[in-house]
Formats: C-alpha cells, structure tokens, sequence
C-alpha cells in the first residue's frame, strides 16, 4: 500500500513539474460545450442519487451482517437458517418497501 | 501493545471529535466528527474487549458485538442524517449551522 | 531481525512486482482494447509504434506525462489532486490480496506469491473498492464542472447499487468455501472442482457486477462521452487523466483476476498435482494459468465493449436493483438451503 | 418482550398498509388496532415477569405496567391526534409505523438488562424522532428542528457510547447485574463512564443544562409529533435513565458521587424550566419548557432509588403523558398558538376548555388529579432517600411557580372574551378527550389503580 | 357514615349542578345545602349520644402509601361542619334572587367548595387533608376569577400562588413526616416524637401554609383584594369558613404533632398575630370601602384567634374554638347586609352612603345587633369567645393581651363608624331609593341574629362541643 501511495506521490509531483505551463483565462475556466459558463455547478443534484447513496447505505450494512453468517455457516446448521432466513426476511421486507415506494424508480 | 495506548488513542479522538463538533459550523463536518467520536469507541471497545480475554473473563466477545451494533446504528443514523441534511440544503441552500436560528424568534 | 530483513525485502520485490504486472497489463489493456475493437470491427487498430503498434501505449504514457497541467481556476485544488491519486491508489491496492501463485520454493525458503494472506481478503477488497467511488466523487466534483459533478453522481450511484448486489452474490459462494480468505478459496478448488460448477449463477451475478464496477461498457454511463463531454474527468489534463483512465484498466484487471480466483480456481489448473512436476514449476505453471484465465476475462471485457450497445441510466438503475439483488438473495438462500439439506 | 414484538412488527406491517391503503383516515384505525393489540401483547406478559432473554431483556412487572402506559398514552394519542397526521405531510401511514417503532424501543427501554439494550433502545427512540422532527419537508422551521435535534442526539449518543465502554473497561460486562459498580472499589473509569452517561442521557431526557436543543426542536417540529415527542418518548427515555442508574450504579460510595451530580441537574432543569416557561407567550414553546420543567420532577425518581421512585416514574410518566397529550390535541385544533389564542375557548368551546383545564391541573400537580400523585410520590421518594430536602422545597417553589404558567392558560380561556379560530372537533375527538380527562382524575383519586400492578 | 354524607352530598350535588340548565343548579343547590344542615345536625345528635368514634368511618384508599378514607369528627371538627353546614343554605336564601352568568357552574362550584371545607374539618389522615384543603381552593380560585370584581384575574391569581405556595409546603412537612410513620393516619402523626430542630423546622413549613390561609401578618396581603374582589357570596365562604381551615389546621395538625416546634416559635407566631391585629385595626379605620374595612376586620379577628391558639392554656384554646364559630357566623352577617346593599346601589364606598335606616330600618336594625357582635358585646354571641381568649392570653403575658386588646378598643371604633356610616345621616340621592329586605334576605339575617342571641346568653352547648377537645389538646401540649 505504501508502494502505492509512493507511486501515486511520485507520479504526480512528476507530471507537475514535466507538463508546459501555459496559463490563459480561457483554459482555466470550465468547459461547457464551449458555451459560456452559467452560474455554479454545486448546485443540488436530483434527490434520487442521495436516496440511492442512503440506500446503500443501509442495505450495505445489512449485506455485511450476512458475511460473518456465511463463513459459519456450516456450524450454524438449520438453526442458524432459520434465524438467518428471519434476516433475510426483514431485509426483503425492507427492500420491497422501498420498492414499492418508488425509491428505485428512475424511469420518470 | 499495553492497552493504554490505545485507550489514549481512542480517547484523543474521542476528544477531537467533540471539539470538532463543538468548533465546526459546517453540519456535513460535525456530522463526520459525530462519526468519529463513534469510531473511536468502536476502537476502544476492541481494546477493552481483548484487555478482558486476556484478564481471563470469557465473555468478552460482547463488545465486538457491541461494535457490531454501533456500527449498524451507526449506519442508520446517517441514513437519517443525511436525509435531514439533505432535505435542510435543499431549502437553505446551505449546511453552515448558524442559520439555524430561525427558531429563536 | 535477519529473517525480518528477508521477509521486508522478499515482500518489496513482490509487491513491486505486482504492481509493475499491473501497470503494464493495464498499459497493454489500453492497446489489447483498440486492437479488439479493430478485430471486431474489421480494422487494424494501431499499428504505427513499433511492431503491431507495440509501443503504443509507452508513447501514450510518455505524452500524457509531458502534457500541459491544467487545474480550472474555480476547482478546489487540493480535492482536484486527490481525486485521481485516490482512484490510481485503490486501483493499485487491490492487488496485493491476490494470490498470484502457489509457494515458491527457492533454496530453503518458501515465498508466497501474494502479498498479503490475510484472513479476510474479500472484506479487504470490498472496503479498498468503496474507496474508489471517493475517486470519481471527489474528482467531479472537485472539478466544478456540471458534466464532471453530474458523472460523478451517476458514477457513484452506479458503483455502489452494483457493489451491493456484486457483495450478495458473494454470500452464497462463501458458504460454499467458509472462508474469506482467497488464498484458501483457491486451495479449495485446486483439490475439488471450480467454483463455477457450484455457483453459476452466483458468477453470472459477478460478472455484471464487475462490469459495473469497472465502468465498462454497457455500463459506462459515468464517462458516456456523447452525453457527458467525458465525463468525471472532463476537466483532467496530463497525468492526471491519465491515472483516471489508468485506474479504470487495473481495475478491470484485478477483476478479471478476481473472477479467475473466485470462479476459475485462480493459478489451480486440472491434474496440476497429478503430473508429477517439481514444486517450482507447478507454480509457474499456476501463475501462467492465471494469467490467461484473466486474460481471457479482459478479453471477454472488451468483446462485450465492442458489442453491446449502453444501457440507459434507469435501466441500469432497475438492473442493478430490481434483478440483481434479488436474484442474489434467492441464489444465496438456494445455496443455503441446499448445502444444508445435503449435509443433513 | 411481547410488546416490543409486537409494536415492532406492527411499525412493519403499517409501512405496509399505507403502500396498499390509501384511504388516511382509516390508517388511523389500523395505528390504534396495533396499539390495542400491542397492549394485549403486552398483558399477556404478565405471565413471563422474572424471564429473561439471553441476559439482555428482563420482563419485570414493572416494565409491564410501564408499557402498558406508554401503549395506552400512544392510544390516546392516536385516538386524538392522529386525524392531524395528513396536516403534516402524505406519508401518514410511515409516520405512525415510526411511533410504533419508537414505541418499541421504550419498551427496550423499560426492560433492559444490558447496556447493549440500553444503547439500542435509546437509538431506536431517537432516530425515528429525527425524522418525525422533520417530517414536514417544505418547512424550513422543521428543518431546523432535525438537524438540530439530529446533531444534538447523535452528539450525546456518541458521549453515551464512550460512557458505556469506560464503564465497560472498568467493570468487564455490559450486563447491569453484573456491573454492579456499588460494591468494588470505586475505579477512575467508571467514574468517568457514569458522569458521561449521566450527562448524555440528560441530552435525552432534556435535563438543564443539556436543555437548549428542546425549546427549539419542540416548537420547530410539527405540532403532533411535539405531542409525540414530548410526551410518551420522554417518560420512555426516563425510564432508561433511572433503570440504568437504580439497578447498575445503584450503593455503595458510588452512588452518592452521582447523586450529588444529578441532583445539581435536577435542581437547574427545575429552575430554569419553570423560569423560562414564565416568559412564554407561545403555549406550544410554554409546553415545551414545561416539558423541561417536567423532567425535573421526573428527575427525582432517578435521584431517589428507592421503591416509591419506582412507582412515582409510573405514575409520572402516565400522568405527564396523559395530560400533555390532551393538551396538545386541543392546541391542534386551535388556529392560533399564542396565549391569546386561547381567549374566550371556555365560550365558543366549553368541553375542550374545562379538559384542558383539568390536563393543566394536572400538569401542575393539584390533588384529585393524577399529576398530583405523580409528584407527590416523588418527592416522597427524595425525602425517603434523605438528604435531598433542599431539593424538594426548590420542586415545590418551582411547582408554585409552574402554577403561575399552567393558569394563564386557564385564565385565557374562561376569564378573557374573545372568539378562538377552532377547528370544530369531531365526535370521537371529544370522546377521547372525556376519556383522558377520566384517566387524570380516576387516577387523581385513587393511584392505586395503577401501583396495584406493580 | 353521617360524616362521609356531610362531604358527599355536596360533592355530587356539585357535580350535578354543573349539568343542570336553568335554575336548576340554584334550587338544586338550595336542597343540597340544607340536606347537608339536616345531616350535620343529625351528626352532632350522633356526636352527644353516642360520641366522636361513631362517627368515625374509614376505607381502603392508597394502601401502598399507609393512606386511608379516614374520617370522622371531634368537637370542634364538627362545629366546624355545622358552621359550614349552616352559612351555605344561609347564603344561598340570600342570593336566591340574584341572577349569575351560567348559574350552573357558579352553584356547582360553590357545593363543591363546601365538599372540600367539609372534607377539610372531618379528614382525619393526612393525605386526605391536603386533598380537601387544595379541593376547598380550587372553585373558590374559579368562583372569584369568573364572577368577581374588575381586578378578579389578577387578584384571585395572586391569592391562589399564597395559597397554593403554603399548601406545598405542607406537603413537603406532611411527606416528611410520613417517611417516619410509614402512615398518613393522625394518630399516628400525634403518637410520633421528632427531634426538637426537626420539629423547629417543620413547624414553618406547616405555619406558613395555615398562616396564608388564615391570614396572619405578614402572610395577609392576598386578603383584603381577594374580599374586595370577589363576589360576595363567595367572599362569606372564605372569611366566614375558610380562614377557619387555617386556624382549624393548626389546632388539629400543628398543635398536637409538632408540640415541641409551636412551644418554641409560639412567641414569634403570636407576635406576628398581635402585629396584625394592630396593623389590621388600623387600615380598617382608614377604609372607606365597606368591603375592605370588614376584610381588615376580620384580619384582626382571626389575628386574635392566632394568637390565642398560642398562648396555649385551656382558657385560651376553648375561647379560640368558640370564636371560630360565632366569628364565622358575624362576618356571614355582615357580608350578607354588604351583599344587600350593593345589590340595590351597587356602591362599595362607606361615604357614598347614609340614611338607609330612614328607608330601611329592619335591616339597620340587623346590622346593628350584628356589628355588636363582631366587637363582642356582652350578651351577643363574640362576647363569651373573646372573653375566654383574653383571659387566655392574660395568663399567657400580659403585655400581649394589653396590645390585643387594644385591638378590640380599635374594632369598636372601625366597626361602629361603619354603622354610623352606612344607616345613620340623611339620605341621599342614591340611598333613598333603598328599599328593605326580602322575605329570603330576611330569613337568612333572622338566622343569624338568632344565633347570635341565643348562643350569647346560652353559650353551653357550644362550649361543652369544644370542651372535650380543648381538655384533649391542653394534655397534649
């Protein structure tokens, strides 16, 4: 990892001293299709991708829980089915809730 | 390593967290140093956790357990979190916690 | 200490040694790619540096490097930086859980040919992967340009709904091995059969997720260029672009390899210990079956580029929703369900 | 443990009916069905008091009676308020399947053995919160009021959790039996623990000085979720904090170190609760610092750890909750949240202003009304617990002074003229307010209604 | 079970008034009152033949808190109750013709004061006390803010914060106790011994409660504008009856629970009572608004009465229950006559008045017998209770008694410029028009003439009532 990291480092400082510097106005300011540039670009973005970020969020951690389980799996035997199939349960019950709330509606 | 060392680490990030919470105006940034106080828990926990095996006591898988549980709180907190700051942008235009004082008349 | 000396020194070649492997087979990535694209599309592709355009990709890097660095003066500089470093970093993180090869034995020492044999080798690639999506966030966004920040988001969205399912269907394939370690995976197959009989579907799952997550075509919607200008990195110059689109290349390697390891029984190929061979040379032999099974799976990469048309971003959405997770869940469930039944 | 089942499945089955139902007025009935079903559950553990699950739940009688309480105060709640749901926003069905959820954890809350528990239940009482504090997105005072409430909570349950590990550290077990700080020597770190817990559980519970974010979020959130809020989530979050301290860091040298603490706590809340709630022309912001003030009271049953505290957080929480929501449920139906807004109700609405009064009554403590007992047995508790006698006289010029805010209230509505703009109620509304007004004074008269259970 | 009826006949009476249209409430409430004298009557033949422990009755009521329905009566309890008992049909007859703004509410809330005085005089657990006590204020609270004068709001308000601070700190000392005795019973309050300075400290949180209520100095400032304000009716029921849960309060649970703490304050308490004599005295020659110069009257009656309550000797203490009684039923008289005149001229000013003896000579002759009574003239009833007092207070010190009785030249002198006032001079525009009393009005005044007649010739079964309880309490002490 550190070889990464010393790689990436290096790279950059290299790419930054060996490029030409030419610095006009023009270059430096955002490119939109050659328009002139309105306005700022953080503005919000539409509230689905936040949703689909939060989603995640939450299913993620779920899906996390199931790792552990899957590696005992075997030891668990038929018990730890049942419990893990009431898991599931509430994870499916979630996911068709947001499912037929609309939350993985991208079709508008 | 003695497990001081590592309830000194937990501790000091335990401490900047809430400084950052108490210092910071940005909400995204206090919320992130919300997280961080939770983490450093996490952290101290395992230190405990493995302080207690080696004490002896059986039990103390408990607290990975309890890590367990923060993190997934965790996790729905800033589910909830984000939504709420969120949802504040979108009518403020801004995260920076000194507006909210539209509550004090 | 000696011993430590050895360890550190056998652990920098390997690990200098993956990541070399990886820069140059993402470099040949960017050639094997328009090479494939000439085949399929009845043309010669480059042809021009060196023998077969061999050089190509040297000449690519050597002018990305001594491009013009351009940062738009309403970017925030530091995260603008950061963003293709992180992308390049995670990138190249991900290879050292893999295990390239079996032990190799020189004089008394064993090395073995993976950097770290950690006990939870999936986790760890799980957790570097969602780094990546900082990449692309912080990079659009830091850019401050609305094609860049709207890529990003579609990226990320993208990345973490496939990353999601891509984790689901790895559920079932650990209860079949009890392990997260890859190392044991491919010891696993290499005395039993490929993962691939027993989770098909599992693997099927996989794949698209990979696609997915290497923003490859059909799912390259984040660098969309007739719709984007590009996209994340519209507004990169030089080297900088040049890590975005490098990291993209390792990315498809390591999942390529990934895929191999999981599915494919990594460097273990049929009858590798019926043949009576040294240690050594069964090792060698494993590390080559690797590569051409990852090979094959670029190959695979980029036959799909070239031949299927891009998803529109709902479909994409609903794709990654709608079937793939749930098909994960029932394929884990089955499995399950079936191991234990044939256990009892 | 039948209760938390219960409301915890039927928060899930609500989501599920509001994606099918879309007739609002009838989700309604299913919410106070589930509660009625809840509460059944929950009778039925009377025949498990003493089980344990897995060392982490206990059912006690008291927690019993606890969710009994809390269950009916949310019927009530329901029954009341639950028609001005759809005022708020057009998820109604999501926002009673959050009470249930909340509702479950202050039955996690009333019986749990273990500091995992205790962490849970907390959560799941403040999470739904946040967003219920939210719930009417285009209003940027709601807003305010989760973000707000969001990063103060999240804030003190981050403190809470490294109380819980210190004492952790300390002790080697998160079971509170086991805890038993009291009887070992005193260790640095559990000190530190409880002084932490003592505070973030203040922020929960809304004691001074942790009180600030209360006015604010109370009066920002929508009306009927204040009520919510306000009402039965604070009696369930009390109940944490006293269990926790009477059964974990109960005796020895212990005890007194908190002691001292949480009666300094007990003594600002009530000041400046009652102080501030003075100056109040807004009746919703007024309820809310009452509600501050209210926890003071609530507070002596954390400070006295005897039997009388336990059974004077029951009829606290029932009475408080009880009269808060009536009050409430009223101010829904007044267009006009100022004191003013209640001239002349005694005219144009002689029900509602002589239930309100009775609720107030209550609220301030006076005999043959249930809040009475409530205080009465608190304070009982602190002179039974000794020591504390300062504190009590302070509650008792405080509730004189509560007195002074309660009856302005009162005063506006029968001795001032004027013509209150009110949504006429309807006819299971006045019911339901008779019946909480029957609730305070059958319990004003005899509490043992409700101690018999114990 | 007399007693039990003595409480619930009004309180369901009161609470069934509140539901009654027209003028129902007031005839309702007219029968309600005079069943309640039936029954007390009835309770006092009880009391002689068969005495105090059969009328005892005791239930089940919060067992977890050691707290009964425990109630019952001795002498002065029930002389109080028949106090109570016979100014509430007196005061109805009075205003029977008078016409309140919803009348159901104004009667329902009246009967429920007297469920809660009646409950005060007869409660014999703690507990049950401190109900009735709070249960007596609260309508009286409503029945100022809601018919009394302009300032109502403001004034009632502060009357209910004195009354209400007092009464919760008698519950502080009641909760107190009770951690010792594990019951609210009285005589387990009685039986119990307390340190002297845990006794000294109680002693105040119990005196200020009763002194509030009384009012002593410097307790009184809620009074005078209290009187003033309210209607009148329900001014006769808080100076006539509920000053005496003060004084009541103190004889029956300060005096025999908390010996050692009244010995040692005895001498602030009646100092702070002659106090208020004087200073009451003197307000009240200076008033000329009627109404204020018989609250301050009374001010510096029931200072009297205080102090006599503290000089703790048999004379003193029998005095002070008598009193109580004949106290009650003067001031009932003259708010009755104050009640008359202002509904005919609707003036409060003593000097706006005048002649109303020319047009109304049956009523000058009532208030005249009256007011001979409130400054206790031999021969009327205030004579003999005064009397006993003073001699009371005589042994006690004699420069107390000399400066309360001052009090009394002083009295004579506010009391009889207030009748020359009113029905003697000429009369004016407005009192000539002034006309005499009513059959209702009549009968009530009558009544209370009467007694005061009879009981200041034959005082004797007044004193024997109070007797027994006055030997009990000299013990005690």
């Amino acid at each position: 990892m550190l070889a990464a990291l010393g790689f990436v480092a290096i790279t950059m400082v290299a790419t930054h001293f060996l490029g030409p510097k030419r610095k006009t106005s023009d270059k430096l300011i955002n490119f939109e299709s050659g328009i002139e540039q309105k306005g700022n670009a953080r503005q919000p973005v539409a509230i689905k991708y936040f949703l689909t970020a939060i989603l995640f969020v939450l299913f993620d951690v779920e899906v996390i829980f199931f790792y552990p389980y899957a590696v005992n799996f075997r030891g668990l035997g038929w018990d730890g089915f049942m419990a893990m199939l009431m898991f599931v349960g509430f994870f499916v019950g979630g996911f068709i809730y947001i499912w037929k709330k609309g939350a993985l509606m991208w079709e508008d | 390593m003695p497990v001081q060392y590592y309830i000194f680490l937990s501790i000091a990030l335990f401490c900047i967290g809430v400084m950052g919470v108490l210092i910071r105006r940005n909400a995204i940034v206090i919320f992130m140093c919300i997280e961080l106080m939770l983490n450093a828990v996490n952290l101290l926990l395992v230190a405990f956790s493995k302080m207690w095996v080696d004490a002896g006591r059986i039990d103390a898988a408990a607290a990975q357990l309890f890590v367990f549980f923060i993190m997934v709180v965790a996790a729905a907190e800033v589910t909830v979190g984000l939504a709420v700051i969120v949802m504040m942008y979108r009518n403020a235009h801004s995260v920076d916690i000194n507006i909210l004082n539209r509550l004090k008349n | 200490m000696g011993i430590d000396l050895v360890f550190v020194l056998e652990k920098i070649l390997l690990i200098s040694a993956v990541l070399a492997v990886s820069l140059v087979v993402a470099m040949y990535c960017t050639w094997g790619e328009r090479k494939v694209a000439g085949w399929i599309q009845d043309r010669i592709g480059p042809d021009r540096a060196g023998p077969l355009g061999l050089l190509q990709p040297l000449a690519d890097g050597g002018k990305l490097f001594f491009k013009e660095e351009i940062i738009p003066s309403n970017a925030n500089r530091f995260l603008f930086v950061l963003g293709p470093s992180l992308a390049m970093l995670t990138a190249c993180m991900t290879g050292a859980v893999i295990p390239w090869g079996d032990v190799l034995t020189i004089g008394d020492m064993q090395v073995s040919l993976q950097v770290a044999d950690i006990n939870v080798g999936i986790l760890y690639i799980f957790g570097v992967v969602s780094l990546g999506v900082y990449g692309i966030m912080i990079g659009g966004w830091a850019s401050n340009n609305k094609f860049s920040l709207l890529a990003a988001v579609r990226g990320a969205s993208q990345i973490i709904s496939y990353e999601l399912a891509m984790g689901m269907s790895l559920i079932a394939l650990l209860m079949l091995t009890q392990t997260l370690s890859l190392k044991e995976i491919v010891e696993q197959q290499r005395e039993g059969y490929w993962n691939i009989v027993y989770q098909p579907l599992g693997f099927l799952l996989f794949l698209i997720c990979a696609f997915a997550e290497c923003n490859r075509a059909p799912f390259d919607l984040p660098e969309a260029e007739n719709e984007l200008n590009g996209g994340y990195h519209l507004e990169y110059s030089s080297m900088k672009l040049g890590f975005f689109l490098f990291a993209e290349y390792i990315n498809m390697f390591i999942s390529s390899a990934l895929m191999a390891t999981l599915y494919f029984g990594g460097y273990a190929f049929p009858f590798m210990d019926e043949l009576g061979l040294s240690g050594n040379v069964v090792t060698i032999l494993g590390i080559v079956a690797l590569f051409l099974k990852t090979f094959a799976f670029i190959f695979f990469f980029m036959w799909v580029r070239w031949t299927l048309p891009r998803f529109r971003y709902d479909q994409l959405m609903k794709l990654g929703w709608k079937v793939l997770i749930p098909l994960a869940l029932l394929n884990m469930l089955l499995t399950g369900g079936f191991i234990l039944w044939q256990q009892s | 443990m039948n209760a938390l089942i219960s409301s915890a499945l039927f928060g899930v089955c609500l989501m599920f009916i509001g994606l099918v139902v879309k007739n609002k007025q009838s989700i309604k009935y299913f919410a106070i069905l589930g509660a009625a079903m809840s509460f059944g559950a929950n009778l039925l553990d009377c025949y498990n008091v003493g089980t344990t699950l897995y060392g982490m739940i206990e059912v006690s009688s008291f927690s019993v009676v606890f969710n009994g309480v809390a269950i009916g105060a949310t019927m009530l709640y329901f029954l009341l308020c639950g028609s001005s749901f759809e005022k708020v926003g057009e998820h109604v069905a999501d926002y009673f399947a959050l009470m249930f959820f909340i509702l479950a954890g202050i039955t996690i809350a009333s019986s749990f053995s273990n500091l995992l528990m205790l962490f849970l239940a907390i959560e799941i009482i403040s999470i739904p919160q946040y967003i219920l504090a939210g719930a009417d997105k285009r209003n940027q005072k709601s807003n305010e009021a989760s973000l707000k409430y969001f990063l103060m909570g999240s804030f003190s349950t981050g403190i809470l959790l490294m109380g819980i590990a210190l004492i952790y550290g300390a002790a080697g077990s998160f079971n509170l039996a086991e805890i038993g700080l009291g009887t070992g020597e005193l260790h640095p770190l559990s000190l530190c623990g409880i002084m932490l817990m003592a505070f973030a559980l203040s922020f929960k519970v809304s004691a001074a000085p942790f009180h600030f974010w209360t006015p604010d979020v109370y009066d920002g959130s929508p009306t009927v979720f204040t009520a919510f809020m306000a009402t039965v989530v604070k009696a369930g979050s009390f109940v944490a904090f006293a269990r926790l301290f009477h059964t974990a860091f109960a005796g020895g040298s212990i005890s007194e170190h908190w002691g001292l603490i949480i009666a300094i706590i007990t003594a600002l809340t009530l000041l400046i609760g009652n102080i501030t709630a003075v100056f109040q022309q807004s009746v919703k912001r007024m309820l809310a610092y009452s509600s501050i003030a209210q926890a003071g009271f609530m507070l002596f049953a954390v400070v006295a750890m005897n039997e009388t505290a336990t059974q004077g957080i029951i009829l606290y929480a029932a009475a408080y909750s009880v009269a808060s929501i009536g009050i409430f449920a009223v101010l829904l139906k007044l267009g006009d949240y100022t004191l003013d807004g209640f001239n002349g109700l005694a005219k144009s609405q002689p029900l509602m202003a002589f239930a309100t009064t009775v609720f107030l009554m209550s609220l301030a403590g006076i005999p043959l009304t249930a809040g009475f007992f409530a205080k009465y047995f608190v304070l009982a508790a602190a002179i039974q617990q000794g020591g504390l006698l300062w504190l009590v006289i302070l509650a008792v010029l405080c509730a004189a002074v509560s007195v002074y805010y309660y009856f302005r209230v009162i005063m506006a509505m029968y001795f001032k003229s004027g013509t209150p703009q009110i949504t006429e109620p309807s006819g299971g509304f006045k019911a339901g307010l008779v019946l909480a007004v029957a609730i305070v004074i059958v319990l004003g008269v005899y509490p043992n209604l409700l101690l018999n259970l114990l | 079970m007399l007693t039990v009826l003595l409480i619930l006949i009004p309180l369901v009476a009161g609470l069934i008034a509140f539901g009654l249209k027209g003028t129902g409430a007031k005839v309702l409430s007219l029968i309600a009152s005079i069943a309640t004298l039936a029954v007390g009557v009835g309770a006092w033949a009880q009391f002689g033949s068969q005495g105090a422990e059969s009328l005892r009755f005791t239930a089940e009521w919060i067992p977890q808190l050691g707290s009964q329905f425990n109630v019952g009566v001795d002498g002065m309890g029930l002389m109080l109750c028949l106090l109570t008992a016979i100014s509430f049909p007196l005061i109805f007859i009075t205003i029977y013709t008078r016409e309140y703004e919803q009348p159901n509410a104004f009667y329902g809330l009246m009967l429920l004061s007297q469920a809660g005085l009646m409950g005060v005089f007869t409660a014999y657990d703690a507990l049950l006390f401190y109900v009735f006590w709070e249960l007596a204020l609260i309508p009286v609270y409503f029945l100022c803010s809601m018919w009394g004068g302009e300032k109502r709001i403001a004034v009632t308000f502060k009357f209910f914060i004195y009354t209400f601070i007092g009464s919760l700190l008698m519950l502080v000392g009641l909760i107190y106790i009770y951690t010792q005795t594990q019951s609210f019973e009285w005589s387990a309050f009685t039986s119990l011994t307390m340190a002297q300075n845990e006794q000294s400290w109680l002693f105040w949180l119990f005196f200020v409660a009763f002194a509030i209520k009384m009012p002593v100095f410097p307790f009184h400032t809620w009074q005078p504008d209290t009187y003033e304000q309210s209607p009148t009716p329900v001014t006769m029921v808080l100076s006539g009856i509920m000053v005496k849960m003060g004084l009541f309060g103190v004889v029956r649970w300060l005096l025999p629970v908390l010996p050692l703490g009244a010995y040692m304050w005895a001498e602030v308490a009646m100092v702070l009572s002659i106090i208020g004599i004087i200073y009451a005295s003197c307000i009240a020659m200076l008033q000329q608004d009627i109404k204020k110069l018989i609250a301050y009257s009374s001010i510096a009656h029931i200072g009297l009465m205080a102090a006599a309550i503290f000089a703790n000797n048999e004379q003193s203490l029998q005095g002070m229950q008598v009193q109580m009684f004949n106290h009650g039923i003067n001031i009932i008289g003259l708010w009755i006559i104050v009640e008359i005149i202002q509904q005919r001229l609707h003036i409060k000013n003593l000097n706006e008045m005048g002649g109303i003896a020319t047009v109304a000579p049956r009523m000058a002759i009532f208030l005249v017998v009256i007011s001979f009574a409130n400054i206790a003239l031999p021969l009327t009833n205030g004579f003999i209770g005064e009397f006993l007092m003073f001699s009371g207070l005589f042994q006690y010190n004699v420069w107390f008694a000399a400066v309360a009785c001052l009090g009394i030249i002083l009295s004579a002198v506010y009391t009889l410029n207030m009748v020359q006032k009113v029905i003697f001079g000429e009369a004016n525009t407005l009192t000539g028009t002034f006309t005499d009393l009513k059959a209702g009005e009549t009968f009530s005044l009558t009544v209370i003439v009467a007694i005061i007649l009879v009981l200041g010739v034959y005082p004797k079964p007044l004193l024997e009532l109070v007797s027994q309880t006055t030997v009990w309490l000299d013990k005690v002490i």
